[in-house]
C-alpha cells in the first residue's frame, strides 16, 4: 500500500476546506475526508495483517524512501509496522468522531475545520515517518493548531492555557531536537530510524541522549511532573480540540517515548527504566488522587488522563515484551475512550452550559443516550471487563509482574491501587451527572443527542468494544512489533 | 573589459539604477505613482539578471573577487530590495522624495555587494561606510517626526564610533600583518595577543552591524524611529549582506583563529539570544518588537556560523533566505497597518482577524516562520542552523539554543493572540490593499511555506560553495 | 632623540582614549562628531606609524589614511545634516534630549 | 461420555446476554411492556438447558467420580506461549451445580419481577440489566481460567451497580450502588494482585493446570515458588491471602461487609437474585474453586478463611437482631449464613471425610439459596403491600397475605434450622465438620444458629404477627400470579432440597461422599433453634414493652450492634478524612500549586528578568558606545589573558 495516502488524503481535504465557499460545504468536505481517511486505515490495517499472514516478518511494511536534503540525509522515508497501524487508526477513528461532533461550530468553521484536518495530518505523518527530521517536522506541526484550536475556539482561560501548551509543547520539542541532534552526530549523521536502530551506540552516548528524546516526548504524553499543560489544555480547548489533544496528541509522545527513545536507544531505557516506573506510578497515583478532588468534568477526565496515561509510560519502563503491548494498547484505548469522554462532556456543556458535576444530576432523565454513554465510557475507564482499558491495564500488570524484582512488584501493585481510586471519580462524576434528582428545573427541556453526536458516540463506542470484547486482533497486531522492540533491549538487560 | 562587465554585473546594474534616478530627479519631478512601478520592474528585472552570467573571478589586483555563491547572495539581497519596494509601497507612495530614498537604498546596495566582493581591508572598510551612511539617511526620512530623526543620530553616532573603533582593529591588523589584502593576510595570522585584539576590534564592527548583544542597543532605537521602509531594509538587507559577510571574513580570512571565535561566537550567540528574546518578551511597538525578535535570529545564524566549514555557510545563506521573506512579511503587514491608521503598537493588533483575515494569517505564518514552527520554512532554516551548529556535539550549546525556541515562541505567540484571541470593541477597520502588495505577500507567503518543503534549495546551496 | 614606534602607538592609543571619552561625556552632538574624529586621527597616526616603522615598502597604510579622512568627511556631512534635522524638530542639539526611544 | 452439545452450553450465558442486548438496544422503542416476556423466556430457555446439562453431567459419573471438563477454551489475550487469558467452559460439579441454581433463581425473579416491576418507567432496562447480571455470573462460575473469573467477577459487580442504582434518581440508592461498587472494587484489588501472583507462580492462568501445578510436591514450578517471599510470608500464600480477600468482599465478610446492608436500596426481586442467592456467594464460590491450592499449600489461609467466616456469621447475626428494615435483617442473615459457608470451608480438609465441610458449604450454599431468595422475594411482596420497608409499618399480615405467610414462614423454619426444611441439613453437615475440626469455631457456629432462629422469627413475627394490620381494611394484600409462582416453587425447593445426597454429586476431590445424619448430635442445634424461635415468640408474637426493656437493659450493646458497630462511620472518617482531606485534597493543591506553580514560576521569572533589564536600554547613544567599548575590550581582555 502506498502510504503517501495516508497523509495525501488529509492534505487534499485541508486545501477543499480552504477553497469552500460555505460552512454547509465545510463541514461535508471534511467529514467525507475524515471518512475517506478512516477507510485508508482500515485498508491499511487489512493489507498489513495480509502481509503478515503471508509470511511477510520484515519489521517495518510498505516502506517507502524519497530524497528531501540528501546532504544532511534527510530523506522522506516511510513505513508502518503493527504499532504504526494500531496508532493510525486511533487517529482516523477519533478524526471522524472530532469532525463529526464539531457539526455545529458557529464560529469560523472554515478555519476550525482546516486547523483539525492539518492536526491529523501531522499525527499520520508522524506514525508512518522513519526518518527522525520528518518526524520532527509532523510533530511539530500539531503545535499551532492545537493553540488556536485552543485560544480561539476554547473557553475558560483559554489564552492562558493555550499558552501553556504551547510553550510546554515547544519544550518538550526543544529537547527532542537536542535528543534527534545528538543521534545525528553519534551515529556519524543518520536521520533514518531503522539505520540508527541497527546501530549499536556507546551505552554512554545512550544514556545521554536517552533522557533528552524520553523527556521530550514524555512532555507531550504528560510525563509527570511535566503534565500541567493537560488540565488547562483539555479543559479550555473545544470539544473537538480536546478529543484531539487527549485522543491524539498525547498519544504521539507515548509513540515518540517507544518508537524514538526506547527503540534506538535501548541502553539507555534500561539505565533509566527505574525512573521511569517512579515516575509514572506518581502520575498513576497523584493524578487519580488529584482527579477526585475536581469538580469540573473536563478536569476530571483531563486529571484522569494523566493518571491514565501513566500506565503506558509504565509499561514503557516495564520493558517486557507483554509490558510494551500493554502500553500500546492502553494509549490505543486510552485514545478512544478519552475522546469519547470529551465528545460526552461537549454534548452535555452544549446543552447545560455548565461542566460542574455539583450543578447538574439526573441527566439520564432528558439525556438517555448521552448519559448511558457517559456511563459506558466511565466504566470503560475504571478499567471494566469488555472495554478497551480493561484489556490494556491488565496487559500492563500482567507484563509488569513479568519482571522478577521485588521494585517491580511494589510499583505495579501501587499502580493498581488506582482502580479503586478511579472507580471512586469515575462514580461519583457519573452519580452526580447523570444520576440523582434533576437539581435544575431548566434542565428539564434539554434533548438527547443528535444524529452526527449518535454517530460520532457510536464509532468510538463501536472500537472501545471491538478492542474489549475480542482483543485477540490488537494483541496480535502490536505484540510482534513489541517484539521487535524487545529485542534491542533485551540485549542490555 | 569583457570579464569586467560580468564579474561586477550586480554592482554596475546597481549604479545604473542610481544615475536613472540621479537622471529622473534632475527632469521634471515625476510623480510617485509612476515613478515607483517602474522602479519596482527595474528591481525585478535587476534581480532576474542576477541569476545569469556568474562565475568566479578577480579584479583590481584581488580588491575584488566574485563566486556563484556570492552572486546568489547578492541575488538574495536584490530579492529582499524587490519584495520592500512592494510591500512598503503604501509608505513609498507617500513620501516626498521617492527617487532620492531609493538612490540612498541603491547606494547602501551598492555598498554591500562590494562588502561582499571585497578582498582588501580598504576595499572592507570604504564598502561598509558605504552601506551604512546612506541608511542613517534613510532612518531620518521622515522628516518632521521626532523620533525619525532621533534614531538617525542614533545610528550615525554609533555607526561612526564603531568604524572607529573597526579602524583601530584594521589598523593594528596591518601592524601585526604588514598587509591589507584578506588573501596574504590569511596566512600571516599566529593568534598572538595584538591580533586577538586587532581581530576582537574588527569583531565588533560585525557585532555592531549585525546587533549582536552588547553591540546590539542602537539596533531597536533606530528600527523604532525608522520609516517602516528603512526599518525592513535595516533588518534584511543590511542583516543578510553583513552575515554573509562575515562568514566568509571569518572562514577564508581568520580560518586560522577558529579557536577563538568559535568560543565568541558560542558565548556571544547563547547572550544575543537570551536578550533579544527577553527584551522582545515586553515589547509594545511592533517595529520595536521585531528589532528584538531580529536579534534574537541573529543569536540562531551565529549558532550556525561557528560551525566553520560549508553546513555552516549553507545553513546561514538558506536561513536568511528565510528569513527574508518572513521578516518581510511581517514587516510588510506591519507597515500596511502602519500607513493605513498610523497604529503601530501590538494592543491595536487585537481583533484584527475579525477585520483583515487576509493581513492577519499573513502575520501569523510570518511570526509561526520566525519562531521556526513547521510547515513553514523557519522550521528547515532554524534546524539547519541548530544541525550545522552542533556538529561539535556541544549538546548544552544546542540545548540553550532550543530553550530559547520556546521563549521566542512565547512572544511571537503573544501577537497571534492579540491578532486571533482578544476582544476589541474597536479593531482596525477594513484595509484595502492594493494588487501589488497583495502578490507581494502572496509570494511570501507561498515561499514560506514551500522552500522548506523543496528540498533542493538547500543542497543548491551547498552546490554553490 | 628619534621618537620610536612605541611612542607614536603611545600618543595614538592616548588620542583614542580621549576621543572616546568624549564621545562619551559631552553632550553636544558636534562635539560628539569630533570626539569620533579624534579617535579616526588615532587610526591615522598608527597606520602612518606602521607604515613608516614596520612596513615601509609598501605605502598602503598611507593610503588608508587618506581615504580615512575623505570618509569622515563624508560621515561627519551626513551626521550634521542629520543634526541640523535634529535640531528643528527639537530646537537643540544636546544628545539628552533625543530620548524618546529606549527600552 | 456423556451428550453435550458446545453450541448448547455457549446458550446458557449467551441467552440472557441476548436478553441484555435486545432490551438494552431496542427495549424502550420496540417491547416496551413486553420486555419482561422477552426476558423471562430466555432464561427459561436457559434454565432448561442449565439443567439439561446438569442431568446429563450428574448421571455419566466415571465410576462415582466427576471429572472436570473442559468442553470450549478459546484464547481471548495471549500474553506468552504458557500464560494467557481463556474464555472458556468447565463443567465440575460445583459449577453445574452453580448454573441450576443462578438460572432457578434468576428465572424466579425474573417471573416474579413481572409483577413485582409491573408499570415502572424503565421496565425494558431493568429486564436487560437481569440479564446482563445473569450473564455474568453464569461465566463467572463457568470460568476455566482464573482471570476470566475476574473478568465476570467484573462484570458483576458493575451489574449490581446498574440494579442496586435502578432508581437512579434517589440519592440513597445512587449512594448505595456506589458503596456497593467501591467496596468490591477495593477487594477485587486484592483478588487482581493475588492473581498475579498466583499465576507467576504457576506459570499459568488455567485452574485445572494451576491447580495440579500448585498442588504436586514434586512440580518444579511449586518449589521455586516457595522460595519466593515477602516480610516472611510465602509468595503463594500472600498470593491466597489476596484471592480471598476478593472473594471476601464479594461476600460480604467482615471488614468488607458494610456495602450489603446498604445494596438492599435496589428493588427487592433484585436483592433476592444478587445479594441474596448468587453474586455474594461468588466468594465462596472462589475460595471453592481453589480449595485444592487453599488445602494444600497454603492451609495458613485456610485457617484465615475459617476464622473471618465465624466471626462474621456470628457478628452479622448480633446486628441482624436489632435492626428494623426488614430488607437489611435479611442483609445481614446473608452475610451470616455466607460466613457459614466459608468457616466451613476453612475447617474441611482435601480429601474423603475430611472434606465434609467442603460438601457441607456448597450444599448450604444450595439451600441457601433457595431459602434467602424466597425470603427476599416474600418480604418483597410485602414490601409491595405496605410500601414500607420498616417493620414498625408492619404487623398481622397472616390473614392479608395467606400465600406468603406460609412461604415465608417455611423459608424461618430452613434458616433457623428446624428439620426437615433444607436449612436443616445443610447447616448440620457445617457444625458436624466445624465440630471435628475447631471447636471455638462450632461454638460460635452454634450460638449464630440459636441466634439466627431469634431474629428471623423476630423478623417473622413482627411482619406477620405482633400488632394487627390496619391501613387496607380488608383488601386482599397478595400480588398476582407471576409474583405467587415463585414463592411457591421456591417454598417446595426450601421443603425439598436438604433431602438431596448432595455429597453423592459434589466434594472436595470428586469422589463421592456419605454425609450421615447424627441426630444425637442435631439434639443440641435444633433445640437452641427452638429455643431462638421461642425467645422471638415471648417477645414479639404480641405487642408488649419486653423488646424495649430488654434492649435498655442492655443499653450500651444494644445501641452498637443497632449501629452495625459503628463501621461504616469508621470507614466514613478513613474514606472522608483521610483519604479525601489528605491525600486527594493535598493532591489536587500540590499540583495547581507547586507543580504549576514551579511551570508558571518559570514563566513569570522569565518576565522579571525581562523586566529588571531594561534599563540597559536606556536610549542613550553615549551609553551605548561606553558598553560597546567596553564590550570590546572586555572580549579582548578575555581572549588574550584568560583563554589564551
Amino acid at each position: 500500500m502506498n502510504l503517501l495516502w495516508l497523509i495525501g488524503v488529509p492534505l487534499v481535504t485541508a486545501l477543499a476546506v480552504l477553497l469552500s465557499r460555505n460552512r454547509d460545504q465545510v463541514r461535508w468536505i471534511a467529514l467525507t475526508g475524515a471518512a475517506a481517511q478512516l477507510g485508508v486505515a482500515i485498508m491499511l490495517y487489512f493489507l498489513y495483517t495480509k502481509e503478515r499472514s503471508a509470511g511477510n516478518t520484515a519489521a517495518i511494511l510498505f516502506q517507502q524512501d524519497h530524497e528531501i536534503f540528501s546532504s544532511l540525509h534527510i530523506r522522506f522515508h516511510l513505513g508502518v509496522d503493527g504499532i504504526s497501524v494500531a496508532m493510525i487508526m486511533l487517529t482516523a477513528f477519533v478524526g471522524i468522531a472530532g469532525a463529526l461532533v464539531s457539526w455545529n461550530i458557529e464560529k469560523m468553521t472554515k478555519e476550525f475545520y482546516f486547523l483539525l484536518v492539518l492536526l491529523s495530518l501531522g499525527a499520520y505523518g508522524f506514525f508512518i515517518s522513519l526518518n527522525l527530521f520528518v518526524l520532527f517536522f509532523f510533530l511539530e506541526i500539531s503545535v499551532i493548531p492545537k493553540y488556536l484550536l485552543i485560544g480561539i475556539w476554547g473557553s475558560g482561560r483559554k489564552e492562558y492555557s493555550a499558552n501553556k501548551l504551547a510553550l510546554m509543547l515547544m519544550g518538550g520539542s526543544a529537547l527532542i531536537l537536542v535528543g534527534i541532534l545528538g543521534l545525528y552526530f553519534a551515529s556519524g549523521n543518520s536521520f533514518d530510524l531503522v539505520e540508527l536502530s541497527n546501530m549499536n551506540l556507546p551505552a554512554a552516548t545512550q544514556k545521554l541522549i536517552f533522557p533528552l528524546l524520553f523527556i521530550g516526548f514524555g512532555v507531550f504524553t504528560a510525563l509527570f511532573p511535566l503534565h500541567t499543560w493537560v488540565p488547562d489544555g483539555h479543559s479550555s480547548a473545544p470539544t473537538a480540540g480536546s478529543m484531539f489533544l487527549a485522543g491524539i496528541s498525547m498519544k504521539l509522545g507515548g509513540y515518540g517515548c517507544l518508537r524514538v527513545a526506547t527503540w534506538l536507544l535501548p541502553a539507555g531505557a534500561v539505565a533509566y527504566s527505574n525512573i521511569i516506573i517512579v515516575l509514572s506510578v506518581i502520575a498513576i497515583l497523584y493524578g487519580a488522587f488529584a482527579t477526585m478532588m475536581q469538580k469540573d468534568l473536563k478536569y476530571i477526565n483531563a486529571y484522569s488522563s494523566v493518571s491514565h496515561v501513566g500506565f503506558s509510560l509504565l509499561g514503557i519502563g516495564m520493558l517486557t515484551q507483554t509490558a510494551i503491548t500493554g502500553s500500546l494498547m492502553q494509549m490505543v484505548s486510552h485514545g478512544l475512550m478519552t475522546a469519547l469522554f470529551f465528545a460526552v462532556i461537549g454534548m452535555i456543556y452544549d446543552r447545560t452550559h455548565t461542566r460542574m458535576v455539583g450543578e447538574m444530576g439526573g441527566l439520564m432523565k432528558m439525556m438517555p443516550f448521552i448519559s448511558t454513554v457517559f456511563f459506558i465510557v466511565g466504566l470503560c475507564s475504571l478499567g471494566l471487563p469488555g472495554l478497551s482499558g480493561f484489556v490494556a491495564e491488565m496487559t500492563v500488570f500482567v507484563g509488569s509482574w513479568e519482571n522478577d524484582h521485588m521494585i517491580y512488584r511494589i510499583a505495579t501493585i501501587l499502580a493498581a491501587m488506582s482502580i479503586v481510586v478511579t472507580a471512586v471519580y469515575i462514580l461519583r462524576a457519573v452519580g452526580q451527572t447523570a444520576m440523582g434528582p434533576v437539581k435544575n428545573e431548566s434542565f428539564l427541556t434539554l434533548t438527547d443527542a443528535r444524529w452526527n453526536e449518535k454517530l460520532a458516540a457510536i464509532l468510538l463506542l463501536l472500537a472501545i468494544l471491538a478492542i474489549g470484547l475480542v482483543p485477540g486482533w490488537l494483541n496480535d497486531l502490536l505484540r510482534p512489533s513489541a517484539e521487535a522492540i524487545m529485542q534491542k533491549v533485551s540485549a542490555f538487560k | 573589459m569583457n570579464e569586467f562587465l560580468t564579474l561586477m554585473k550586480s554592482e554596475l546594474l546597481m549604479t545604473l539604477l542610481i544615475f536613472l534616478l540621479l537622471f529622473v530627479k534632475l527632469g521634471k519631478g515625476v510623480k510617485n505613482e509612476t515613478l515607483l512601478p517602474l522602479i519596482q520592474v527595474l528591481l525585478l528585472l535587476n534581480l532576474i539578471a542576477g541569476f545569469f552570467f556568474n562565475k568566479t573571478g578577480n579584479l583590481f589586483g584581488d580588491m575584488y573577487f566574485t563566486t556563484p555563491l556570492m552572486a546568489f547572495q547578492k541575488s538574495l539581497l536584490n530579492l529582499a530590495a524587490y519584495l520592500i519596494s512592494l510591500l512598503c509601497s503604501g509608505w513609498l507612495k507617500k513620501t516626498k522624495h521617492l527617487p532620492e530614498f531609493f538612490m540612498l537604498m541603491f547606494s547602501a546596495m551598492l555598498g554591500m555587494f562590494l562588502l561582499i566582493s571585497s578582498g582588501n581591508l580598504l576595499m572592507f572598510y570604504l564598502s561598509l561606510e558605504l552601506a551604512t551612511i546612506p541608511v542613517a539617511a534613510m532612518a531620518n526620512f521622515d522628516l518632521e517626526r521626532k523620533t525619525s530623526s532621533e534614531a538617525a543620530m542614533k545610528m550615525i553616532l554609533s555607526s561612526a564610533f564603531s568604524s572607529g573603533i573597526l579602524l583601530f582593529g584594521i589598523s593594528l591588523l596591518y601592524g601585526a600583518t604588514g598587509t591589507i589584502h584578506f588573501s596574504q593576510m590569511a596566512g600571516l595570522l599566529d593568534n598572538s595577543p595584538l591580533q586577538i585584539l586587532a581581530f576582537v576590534f574588527l569583531f565588533t564592527a560585525f557585532a555592531f552591524k549585525l546587533s549582536i548583544v552588547p553591540f546590539h542597543l542602537w539596533t531597536a532605537d533606530v528600527y523604532e524611529g525608522s520609516p517602516i521602509a528603512a526599518t525592513s531594509f535595516l533588518s534584511v538587507i543590511s542583516k543578510g549582506a553583513i552575515a554573509f559577510v562575515f562568514i566568509s571574513t571569518l572562514y577564508r580570512v581568520f580560518g586560522a583563529m577558529q579557536d577563538t571565535w568559535y568560543i565568541m561566537l558560542v558565548i556571544l550567540s547563547i547572550i544575543t539570544m537570551v536578550i533579544g528574546n527577553l527584551f522582545a518578551i515586553r515589547q509594545q511597538n511592533i517595529k520595536r518588537f521585531l528589532a528584538f525578535s531580529s536579534i534574537a535570529q541573529v543569536g540562531f545564524i551565529l549558532v550556525g556560523i561557528s560551525e566553520g566549514g560549508a553546513a555552516g555557510l549553507a545553513s546561514v545563506v538558506y536561513f536568511v533566505l528565510i528569513y527574508i521573506f518572513s521578516n518581510l512579511a511581517a514587516f510588510g503587514v506591519a507597515s500596511v497597518i502602519s500607513d493605513h491608521c498610523g497604529k503601530e503598537n501590538i494592543n491595536d493588533y487585537k481583533g484584527l482577524y475579525k477585520t483583515n483575515p487576509f493581513l492577519s494569517w499573513m502575520m501569523a505564518l510570518a511570526l509561526f516562520s520566525l519562531a521556526g514552527i513547521p510547515p513553514t520554512a523557519g522550521f528547515f532554516g532554524k534546524f539547519f542552523l541548530l544541525t550545522a551548529g552542533g556538529a561539535k556535539a556541544e549538546y548544552w550549546y544546542i540545548t540553550v539554543a532550543a530553550l530559547n525556541m520556546i521563549v521566542s515562541l512565547y512572544y511571537y505567540l503573544r501577537v497571534v493572540r492579540a491578532i486571533f484571541m482578544d476582544k476589541n470593541e474597536q479593531p482596525i477597520e477594513k484595509i484595502g490593499i492594493s494588487p501589488t502588495v497583495k502578490m507581494a505577500f502572496i509570494l511570501c507567503g507561498t515561499a514560506i511555506v514551500c522552500i522548506g518543503l523543496f528540498g533542493k534549495l538547500y543542497d543548491y546551496i551547498l552546490s554553490l560553495i | 632623540m628619534q621618537p620610536g614606534l612605541y611612542h607614536i602607538l603611545f600618543i595614538s592609543t592616548g588620542l583614542f582614549f580621549i576621543g572616546a571619552y568624549g564621545f562619551f561625556t559631552r553632550k553636544n552632538l558636534i562635539t560628539m562628531l569630533m570626539s569620533i574624529e579624534l579617535i579616526l586621527n588615532s587610526v591615522n597616526l598608527n597606520f602612518i606609524a606602521f607604515n613608516k616603522y614596520l612596513w615601509p615598502n609598501q605605502m598602503d597604510g598611507l593610503f588608508f589614511t587618506l581615504f580615512i579622512i575623505a570618509i569622515a568627511a563624508a560621515e561627519a556631512a551626513v551626521a550634521i545634516a542629520i543634526i541640523i534635522n535634529l535640531y528643528r524638530n527639537h530646537q537643540s542639539i544636546d544628545v539628552d534630549d533625543a530620548e524618546e526611544l529606549k527600552y | 461420555m456423556m451428550n453435550l452439545n458446545t453450541t448448547l452450553l455457549l446458550l446458557i450465558p449467551f441467552l440472557p446476554l441476548a436478553g441484555f442486548v435486545i432490551l438494552g438496544l431496542w427495549g424502550r422503542k420496540i417491547f416496551k411492556a413486553n420486555a419482561g416476556w422477552v426476558g423471562t423466556l430466555l432464561m427459561l430457555a436457559s434454565f432448561l438447558i442449565a439443567v439439561y446439562t446438569a442431568y446429563e453431567y450428574f448421571t455419566h459419573s466415571s465410576g462415582g467420580h466427576y471429572d472436570k471438563i473442559v468442553p470450549i477454551n478459546y484464547t481471548w489475550l495471549k500474553f506468552s506461549s504458557t500464560l494467557s487469558i481463556n474464555m472458556g467452559i468447565m463443567l465440575d460439579p460445583i459449577s453445574v451445580m452453580m448454573i441450576v441454581v443462578v438460572t432457578l433463581v434468576s428465572l424466579m425473579v425474573h417471573i416474579y419481577s413481572l409483577g413485582y416491576m409491573k408499570g415502572e418507567e424503565r421496565f425494558p432496562t431493568y429486564y436487560a440489566f437481569l440479564g446482563l447480571f445473569t450473564f455474568s455470573m453464569l461465566g463467572l462460575v463457568l470460568s476455566s481460567n482464573l482471570f476470566q473469573i475476574y473478568i465476570f467477577w467484573e462484570l458483576v459487580g458493575v451489574s449490581s451497580f446498574l440494579l442496586i442504582g435502578y432508581y437512579y434518581d434517589r440519592p440513597s440508592a445512587v449512594a448505595a450502588a456506589k458503596k456497593a461498587f467501591i467496596v468490591t472494587r477495593f477487594a477485587d484489588l486484592g483478588f487482581l494482585i493475588g492473581i498475579l501472583i498466583l499465576s507467576y507462580c504457576a506459570g499459568t492462568l488455567d485452574f485445572t493446570t494451576m491447580i495440579n501445578t500448585l498442588t504436586s510436591p514434586e512440580s518444579s514450578e511449586l518449589k521455586t515458588s516457595l522460595t519466593y517471599s515477602f516480610l516472611g510470608v510465602s509468595a503463594l500464600t500472600w498470593g491466597a491471602a489476596l484471592v480471598f480477600i476478593g472473594g471476601a468482599g464479594k461476600s460480604a465478610m467482615f471488614p468488607l461487609h458494610i456495602w450489603l446492608p446498604d445494596a438492599m436500596e435496589g428493588p427487592t426481586p433484585v436483592s433476592a437474585l444478587i445479594h441474596a442467592a448468587t453474586m455474594v456467594v461468588a466468594g465462596v464460590f472462589l475460595v471453592a474453586r481453589l480449595f485444592p491450592v487453599f488445602s494444600f499449600t497454603t492451609p495458613g489461609v485456610l485457617q484465615v478463611v475459617g476464622w473471618v467466616g465465624a466471626f462474621s456469621a456470628g457478628f452479622a447475626a448480633i446486628i441482624a437482631c436489632t435492626q428494623t428494615d426488614i430488607k437489611r435483617v435479611l442483609a445481614y442473615s446473608t452475610m451470616s449464613q455466607i460466613g457459614y459457608m466459608m468457616f466451613a470451608l476453612g475447617v474441611s480438609g482435601m480429601g474423603g471425610e475430611e472434606g465434609a465441610g467442603y460438601t457441607a458449604s456448597m450444599f448450604h450454599l444450595f439451600t441457601h439459596a433457595m431459602f434467602k431468595a424466597l425470603l427476599f422475594l416474600g418480604a418483597g411482596a410485602v414490601i409491595h403491600y405496605v410500601h414500607s420497608n420498616d417493620m414498625k409499618d408492619m404487623g398481622g399480615l397472616r390473614k392479608y397475605m395467606p400465600l406468603t405467610h406460609l412461604t415465608f414462614l417455611v423459608a424461618c423454619l430452613a434458616i433457623a434450622g428446624i428439620p426437615p426444611f433444607a436449612g436443616f441439613f445443610s447447616k448440620e453437615a457445617i457444625l458436624h465438620a466445624a465440630y471435628q475440626h475447631n471447636t471455638i469455631i462450632y461454638w460460635i457456629a452454634l450460638l449464630t444458629s440459636g441466634l439466627t432462629a431469634f431474629y428471623m422469627f423476630r423478623l417473622y413475627f413482627n411482619i406477620f404477627w405482633n400488632k394487627p394490620h390496619q391501613a387496607h381494611g380488608e383488601k386482599h394484600g397478595e400480588g398476582g400470579f407471576a409474583m405467587m409462582l415463585p414463592l411457591v416453587l421456591l417454598g417446595l425447593g426450601a421443603i425439598g432440597a436438604g433431602f438431596i445426597p448432595f455429597g453423592k454429586f459434589v466434594s472436595a476431590d470428586g469422589n463421592p461422599l456419605h454425609m450421615e445424619t447424627d441426630i444425637a448430635f442435631s439434639v443440641l442445634p435444633v433445640s437452641l433453634g427452638v429455643a431462638g424461635i421461642l425467645l422471638a415468640a415471648w417477645f414479639y408474637l404480641k405487642q408488649n414493652s419486653r423488646p424495649d426493656a430488654v434492649a435498655s437493659g442492655l443499653n450500651g450493646f444494644y445501641k452498637a450492634a443497632y449501629h452495625k458497630f459503628y463501621i461504616d462511620e469508621i470507614y466514613q472518617f478513613v474514606t472522608k478524612k483521610i483519604i479525601f482531606n489528605c491525600i486527594g485534597r493535598p493532591a489536587a493543591w500540590f499540583d495547581r500549586n507547586v507543580v504549576d506553580g514551579l511551570i508558571n514560576l518559570a514563566g513569570s521569572g522569565t518576565e522579571a528578568v525581562s523586566a529588571g533589564i531594561k534599563k540597559m536600554q536606556s536610549g542613550k547613544v553615549q551609553q551605548y558606545g561606553m558598553y560597546f567599548l567596553v564590550a570590546a575590550l572586555a572580549l579582548a581582555a578575555l581572549f588574550i589573558y584568560i583563554l589564551k
